[in-house]
């Protein structure tokens, strides 16, 4: 199983019947394929549909309904077209049960980094700063290391996406909650040492008591 | 009863230097005819106030290879290297606007709003030059409506009198955008009789619609 | 004809071919009746409907389809349901071509009270407000004096409406337009004459040359 | 899938004190149902936030007339000489709020934003104890979010998982509520299978349904 995969499945484990749930390009996107059968949810996509559902039939594809990437989705039954503000009052007022992005880096405050490098190309934030700021659950589903460089640091030093606290942060490596206190160390994969965590991370991680093996059901 | 008018009609209408919501996303929703339209008169200078630029070839994207535009107002320029090398090399300028504080910016100057407070931004490179205000403990940033002197709407069907209907995700910015436009010109793939959209199918109300564009040929 | 009638068929005259117009409740509401045969124009209902019709047939009576009085009303083809959120984003947004309301009193500087008298019943403002501050024109249709006593006044006592300079005045005696150097007496009603109107009028009143033979057309 | 309630389950689960947005204009577009199994239970010292107070015997009206309430926030009481009765007496309490205004500072609470800032009230009673904010040389209130305990909200019809369809003047302020209710329950005409209510047709997309009024028995 492949990092990617590995995470995928872990945050999949974070998604709650019944919610709404908002799953960022990339990375993110692949939770969809890791639901257990059991959990029933919407997924937003920002570009506005409630209910987003897998790519169409060959054939069947529809110009007037793709996801943020603008690829060709299907819709679910009960779905809702809304328009763009309809879509951030959503996501603002705390309506967004769950999102779940990429990161750059993420630090001891909680605080994310994901959506510029000073001196390269700016793609702009889109609804990132949004999801981050309005989502009540933010899930960073992020690699651990960036080619053995920390990702998960003392300050950010790339821009911030928002001051708001993210809720989980899940690599391939171990899942870490930020609280008040700092970045405590929840969960370790199978085979991993908490060493093996700091040897590819800056910021100070707190242990309370023995981390957990990671499920990946 | 609405004018219906050529694309080209629209275009002499529309003069170099001018500003322009345009709906879509990725190039969904986007009222192609009345882009290509812009391009074949070879405008300059144009102001685009859109989601995002879309690809090159897509949509708004044909504005900007075409040379026609000289100041973008997005959220997401990401997709589209032209946009990106233009801005780098000072033929355009680019101002990046969250996705969410962009369409409440639209539709405070579309509905008689002094500005936007919202907490998206706080913190990060957007708030630079901002008044910021604190309300009952949380921080927010004061955002300027936006109005310009067209918005370009595409909706899947209007009748005579100019009530629009859009569908699924093709809805994005365009039902906010009629509201901020001084001159709004839809570009509605289907035209039908007067009681054909029935009232509570209108998202749209034909009083903000100042043109139609003429059925494809 | 009545003080009433006459007013109405005056304002009838003010409405534009294709314009949004909102009638107030009483007086205003008159104005319907008087509109020339080739003049179209949508009437709006603050409560949510453009395209507001005459009363329903006997029978045909829609509890969902009332004017803001709670009257049941019928809807013209061609009207569009909207919310309160897009009502009054019309309103204040500029979108609103001409809106017709009653007046406790008008003063030199074109400042509207119509809301209430301290000391009596406080109704509550409804509309009003929204509409004084941002329908693009605003004509005060009332009876010159209340029983001898002068609603038009150097500075109103009464709680203003708003701090927005009305378009014009109709009483049955006169038309008055407020401008930027004070009360213009445009328009006598016949056999009236300017004397007659300052015995009633305790404001300055600006004479521009002869005052007009007031039309009913 | 949403779950159904009778009416004296939702009356349970509403506590004395609580604050509620009731859909509704003149009785118009009003959870009756809702209403009068407050009324049955004998609900006290409520704080109603609505458009008006409709008549006595009539809609909010008959939570006036049961002394249910204690505090209310509407635009206009003129019609309800109870609540013009109950306010002098001190029985309760009135915030009169421009119609405008209201459904903004409804929105505002329900999409996340820290206020709105209207010309509305400027020179008049309504900006007494407000901030003002002076922006490009117009002058603004802020006035304050509003949200509330439970949003009552009056629908033409819904389907299992929520979705709302409104009609005609039957709109008005139920939308906007919708978004700004901590638990939202729906009264709809008539429930509907999945897949009835087409993804264009939603109003208000079923994630901000907290809980369906049961069918009419």
């Amino acid at each position: 199983m492949d990092a990617k995969e590995r995470i995928a499945r872990r945050v999949a484990l974070e998604v709650e019947e019944g919610t709404l749930v908002n799953l960022g390009i990339g990375l993110p996107s692949l939770v969809a394929n890791y639901l257990p059968a059991d959990v029933h949810v919407y997924f937003q996509a920002e570009n506005g549909v409630i209910g987003l559902g897998a790519r169409p039939p060959e054939g069947m594809e529809d110009r007037d309904l793709t996801d943020a990437g603008g690829g060709f989705v299907t819709a679910v039954p009960g779905a809702a077209s809304i328009d763009s503000a309809m879509s951030f009052g959503l996501i603002r007022g705390g309506h967004l049960d769950m999102t779940v992005l990429g990161g750059l880096q993420v630090d001891e405050r909680g605080y994310l980094a994901n959506w510029m490098v000073p001196g390269k190309m700016v793609p702009g934030m889109g609804g990132a700063m949004d999801l981050v700021q309005g989502a009540r659950k933010v899930v960073v589903a992020m690699v651990h290391a960036a080619k053995g460089s920390p990702k998960i640091v003392p300050e950010c030093t790339l821009p911030l996406t928002a001051m708001r606290r993210v809720s989980l942060i899940v690599t391939e490596m171990c899942v870490i909650e930020p609280t008040e206190a700092g970045l405590v160390l929840r969960e370790l994969a199978e085979g991993v040492s908490v060493e093996d965590v700091r040897a590819v991370t800056s910021a100070a991680l707190i242990l309370e008591g023995e981390p957990k093996v990671m499920p990946l059901a | 009863m609405k004018t219906a008018i050529t694309p080209a009609r629209a275009a002499e209408m529309i003069p170099d230097g001018a500003s322009l919501l345009i709906g879509g996303f990725m190039g969904v929703g986007t009222p192609n005819r009345l882009i290509d339209a812009l391009v074949a008169v070879g405008r300059k200078d144009l102001t685009v106030i859109a989601n995002d630029t879309a690809k090159p070839g897509v949509g708004i994207g044909k504005l900007i290879s075409a040379g026609a535009v000289s100041h973008v107002v997005a959220s997401h320029i990401g997709l589209n290297p032209e946009t990106q090398a233009k801005m780098i090399s000072g033929e355009l300028t680019v101002e990046l606007v969250p996705q969410g504080t962009l369409v409440e910016r639209i539709r405070a100057g579309g509905v008689g709003l002094g500005g936007v407070l919202t907490p998206t931004g706080v913190g990060t490179p957007v708030e630079e030059g901002k008044d910021k205000i604190e309300i009952d403990g949380t921080t927010y940033l004061l955002e300027r409506p936006i109005k310009a002197d067209f918005a370009l709407i595409a909706a899947k069907q209007c009748d005579y009198v100019g009530n629009l209907e859009y569908t699924l995700t093709a809805h994005n910015f365009n039902p906010v955008m009629a509201l901020a436009g001084r001159k709004v010109i839809a570009e509605p793939d289907h035209i039908l009789p007067i009681g054909a959209i029935p009232p509570d199918a209108v998202k749209t109300p034909g009083v903000l619609v100042h043109y139609i564009l003429e059925r494809k040929h």
